[in-house]
């Protein structure tokens, strides 16, 4: 596993540092800076509110508003300037508040930044870095709190992040950077005040392989994002009850590493995937399909899914936790995928698929 | 980039007979009304009662109202994020807001929008938008609905300064001058989007001027003083139902607070802030009516205290609120979802 | 079947009358607005044009530019209006030129029309509905030829429409303006010329169901729109090869019939799946999962997915080809799941599964 | 609705020394270049040797090539679906054109691209773009690009009178005006978006006043007249070297053929046309040319000449040409797959 070497558990190594996902990011964005003139951070309130969730807060006065820069309420335009930009020769690093805001520049993100070097016969690569916050959990309603990460990834063309981890939000950043195709980074709006030791080793990292976080033999838990956390808490609630699950991170959503996850679960023949999106049409679909294209023959039971519920995230905090996948839905997923269904029901009961009206 | 509005053509003579002492002293009443409801709102926010996003509204008191006053019941408003106050103005009652805040079934979205999702439909309050400039295309369509049926009835969108400058606002307005459309466009220009200031944002930061290149009729209206509000959205509004297309008003107002509860609103000056605080819409008109001898020390006191009962009624009923059952989380993501047992 | 009394082969009945597709179409769309004033047409070139593939020819002129209305260039705008017009108790008919296009209304579509309802606590339904060409085979190119309707189906509160038929052309309109809800409607391109008999009986339809085109029993080819031809069309193959296939045709791409595409895989054990769309995140690869979720056992063998290349549509013609599900490769993967591969490859050679940069 | 231009400030005065014999010359050679291939490409359409849409530029060949005129090697233009004229004027090559509808490897997206996707990486020529609208702020992003580094450079974005309506316009207007940034915005008013006249799309027509409003510098100028285009273009560029930034140019032009090869063309009166055509840029300039006896009857057959061996030449060459094996399809997806052996 080169791709990472965050440790999120163990105990603390001498040289580790404190730092917060936010932080991390903010680090890794400064390095960009410091250490390449072609990158500049382009964004509403990138610079003198000091980034929508603090990000970039400090970046105005050291690199000034050329380069942490100021945009209009205009995704389309910035958004699609960013490419221009790419095109001739800067590494822009484009922030969008939210993803849901991100569909007023779809356009520009599918049909241009996507499109161009194959559309100009490999003539236009368009070298754009493009973060924004994903997720739900804070209580901010549907306009603000949608998981479209994992609709991104169906777009050819693009290669999508998802970070995880102190180190990942550290320095997946640079890396993607160096890709000279356009990359979209997810920071999930929970990881942001997520606290830890940057490890003292912790040094640079791919954007090709997932990770495997926890080890475990009957269950693999694949996941990503803001729903790590719950995956690795499940496998601890499930090692409590006797079953070992691995817990892999697909950090990368596009191109997925149908590798890791593969050798995964032909070692556990179970597989649970757990993903914030809505489930139809999910990200997880796409990895339950490849799973059982793949490994028919080594799975033992079907893949499970544990996915948002199909409806626009609410503010009501037990409307919204009961929308999301829970600690308790991984658990009896897990369960069920091992044939244990769960003595007790832990946590959120399980729902039954979302299909949409009706059938 | 100054940051001071240079109000022109301010809008506050010939006052007609409405404006009768009564009708002054709703209009304090009404803005007091917001002020004290998003005083509680904070406290309440800081106990952790109210959560999510909350954007204030404290000192554009006068956009709202003043606007308000030009509407009917049968006319439809389209809000903002920022939109305690013009939920307020609208009608829709404290009780309703509250619970919707505490993500109670009460609430008037049921619980399911919170702060910046708002809606009575009843009072044709289209919500409560987060998306910013996402309610313009809306609102055009509802104009164009009464505009096809023939119907007298206009339809008043609210957005901000920072609205003016997504893709948005320029579609909808041309569409709606192009199409006629009986569409009051109320730009609340409070000279920042977030943390970015007016000229920041807008090459061109007349935005009342810029309207008008649509061939919109186009005013620029001081968002402090609720009587300009009100002249200028009733003239506008009867321009409109007088057949002449949609009608833009810039309001020139400011926000005391910051953007939202989560902004520590680094980018202002405390000077500029203050500056602006002299132009309070709220004590400005209670020392107005206060001089003209229409508001006493006693009948301020009086109003004080029904808004504050008003207020602990509504939160004491939010409180006493059950929450939507967590069965009912799909209810609502269709109709056939909605009318299932 | 109650979804839908097309005959899509057998012998003209007296009665039957000649049509296409797009006259299908206009019908639907005449018949529309002369029983509902409410209804009204609005979009790019819908009037004076004629529609820019020609569907709503003529009806400018029977009902005047009020209800067929001309919208300037500005998708977010007339989308949102149609939305908005929608809530006051319109019943508009908004016609997207293209899907690529529809990205610029994207914003509408999922941030109002798909959440207004569930946002609003339920106060308010947004009665509209929105067509719009999709699809490729026309040397279109990148931007105007993607297949991003399986994409839309991942959207709560939306219900997704893909006409494949004469008489779903011309009857699926009704029941999609008498939703409260918002839906799509997605008519791929390369049908519009498509021409037939409608069958004497054609009537009402409804849109909550699949429906079996073809009954087989070896193996399920389950697919929609653009391609229910070149299903039809690999069962023709399959049969003289001696194995039969049933042609599911999904019809309603949102909500999923799993009832029908149940009851058909249960017959057959075995399922390919035919969607245009990108093959990564594929409505494919929903169906796919939710098969292996619903009918593990069932299967006896990983069910087979044929979508279109993970690349921007290219212009060639022989590119192009490649880059779409093409009979051969419907009639290989079909042969694959029942265990046959084929003795000489027909058509275009089945492609391995492309899922991005590497893995 | 008039569907006339009554064209403002004609900038045909004061020719510089520039226009000489063999400039002027030039101009016609290169504006039958644009004429005479695209009259050969509607044959290869018939002959079903083109595919896909085809939109031809006849009858404003001279906005690309007066343009074009304004603008170095160093200099970069952002097109649209309608853009073989750009294309030739910026110095593409026909053959390179001519192979990419033909679909071959050869081609200058290597048939990936089509009609409406000509790329030209080397001379800067970036498409090529059929999203209405797609390219605006694109073309902002270069131009920001060469503010961020100094470089002395414009940015050509042409873009249609229908493209003005959509909100990419006005966020990149807004954007470029906000930024200073060194972008020529060059809107071709040909009266139609598709089928849809301009008044019936745009509630205010005169599209220069519109754009002067974001405090560009914009003028309108006749676009059926090349050296009106080069002249204006010229000055605009200049002025944007000379750091005022973006500028906007509304070209009064009128497209002489239907949409694309699919549009029959119903909603535009024969008369109309015919009067535009009175108005052919190119035949116009010859018509000059002659009087000034700067054109001979022989020197005009040899150009044509010289012009149809050129087409002959590059139908030729697309002919031969290879196409992209299809084993290759994937190949520039990502840079990594394109650089895979
Ligand atoms: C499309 C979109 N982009 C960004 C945001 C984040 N955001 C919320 S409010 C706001 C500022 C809006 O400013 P303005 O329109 O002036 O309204 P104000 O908040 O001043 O009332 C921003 C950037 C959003 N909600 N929607
Ligand atoms: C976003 C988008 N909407 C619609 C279309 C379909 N379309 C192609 S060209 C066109 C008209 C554009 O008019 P204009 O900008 O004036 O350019 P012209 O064709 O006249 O040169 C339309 C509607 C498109 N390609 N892109
Ligand atoms: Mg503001
Ligand atoms: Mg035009």
């Amino acid at each position: 596993m080169t791709a990472t070497r965050t440790r999120t558990a163990g105990p603390t190594a001498p040289g580790d540092r404190k730092t917060t996902y936010r932080e991390a990011m903010r680090e890794a964005l400064r390095e960009a800076l410091r250490t390449d003139e072609r990158v500049f951070l382009m964004g509403e309130d990138v610079g003198r509110y000091g980034g929508c969730f603090g990000v970039s807060l400090g970046l105005l006065e050291e690199f000034g508003p050329d380069r942490i820069r100021d945009a209009p309420l205009s995704e389309s335009a910035f958004v699609g300037a960013g490419i221009g930009a790419a095109l001739a020769g800067m590494r822009p690093i484009v922030e969008i508040m939210t993803v849901n805001f991100s569909l007023l520049a779809l356009d520009q993100i599918l049909n241009n930044a996507a499109t161009l070097l194959h559309m100009s016969g490999g003539q236009l690569p368009v070298p754009i870095v493009i973060r924004m916050t994903t997720g739900a959990g804070r209580q901010l309603a549907a306009q603000h709190s949608h998981s479209l990460e994992g609709w991104y990834a169906h777009i050819p063309g693009l290669r999508v992040l998802a970070p995880a981890t102190l180190t990942d939000a550290r320095y997946m950043l640079a890396p993607a950077l160096a890709d000279p195709d356009p990359v979209l980074v997810f920071e999930h709006g929970t990881l942001y005040n997520a606290s830890g030791e940057l490890p003292a080793d912790a040094g640079p990292v791919g954007i090709d392989r997932a990770a495997v976080r926890r080890a475990g033999a009957d269950v693999s838990l694949i996941t990503y994002g803001g729903s790590l956390p719950k995956a690795l808490a499940a496998a601890d609630d499930l090692a409590s009850g006797g079953i070992s699950a691995e817990v892999v991170d697909l950090r990368t959503l596009r191109p997925l590493d149908d590798a890791t996850i593969g050798e995964s679960v032909t070692r556990t023949h179970r597989a649970v995937v757990v993903d914030e999106g809505w489930r139809t049409g999910s990200l997880a679909a796409e990895i339950a399909a490849r799973l059982t294209e793949q490994h028919f023959y080594d799975l033992d039971a079907p893949v499970e899914r544990v996915c948002s519920a199909e409806v626009p995230v609410p503010y009501a905090r037990g409307l919204e936790e009961a929308a999301l996948p829970q600690v308790g839905g991984i658990v009896a997923a897990a369960r069920r995928a091992v044939g244990e269904p769960a003595p007790t029901e832990t946590g959120t009961p399980e729902r039954p698929p979302v299909t949409g009206r009706e059938g | 980039m100054s940051a001071t509005h240079t109000p022109r053509s301010p809008r506050t003579a010939s006052r007609p007979n409405r404006q009768a002492a009564g009708h002054r002293l709703a209009l304090l009443e009404s803005m007091l009304r917001v002020r004290r409801f998003e005083e509680r709102c904070v406290e309440l926010y800081s106990a952790a009662r109210i959560r999510g996003f909350m954007h204030l509204y404290i000192g554009e008191e006068a956009v709202a109202v003043g606007v308000n006053e030009a509407l009917t019941d049968d006319d439809a408003v389209v809000s903002t994020y920022r939109e305690h106050g013009h939920a307020l103005a609208r009608g829709v009652p404290a009780e309703a807001i509250m619970a919707e805040m505490f993500g109670k079934v009460t609430g008037c979205s049921r619980g399911r929008g919170g702060s910046m999702h708002l809606f009575d439909a009843g009072r044709r309050f289209y919500g409560g938008n987060a998306i910013v400039g996402g309610g313009l295309p809306l609102a055009a369509g509802l104009a164009l609905a009464d505009r096809m049926t023939g119907r007298d009835r206009v339809t008043c969108c609210f957005f901000g300064d920072g609205a003016f400058a997504e893709g948005e606002f320029h579609e909808t307005a041309n569409l709606a001058a192009l199409w006629g459309l009986p569409l009051l466009l109320v730009c609340e220009n409070n000279l920042y989007a977030m943390g970015t200031a007016l000229a920041r944002h807008q090459a061109q930061t007349d935005l009342a001027l810029r309207a008008a290149g649509y061939g919109m009729v186009s005013w620029a209206v001081d968002g402090m003083d609720v009587f300009a509000v009100e002249d200028a959205a009733r003239k506008a509004a009867e321009g409109i139902r007088a057949g002449t297309g949609p009608h833009f008003l810039e309001m020139r107002t400011y926000r005391f607070r910051a953007h939202s509860m989560y902004d520590p609103d680094r980018y202002r000056d405390k000077g500029e802030i203050e500056h602006w605080k002299e132009r309070d819409p709220v004590e400005g008109l209670a020392r107005r009516l206060r001089e003209a001898k229409e508001l006493t020390d006693k009948g301020r006191t009086a109003l004080e205290d029904r808004l504050a009962a008003e207020i602990d009624r509504a939160v004491e009923a939010a409180d006493q609120a059950p929450e939507e059952p967590v069965g009912d989380l799909l209810k609502y993501v269709t109709s056939a979802e909605a009318s299932r047992p």
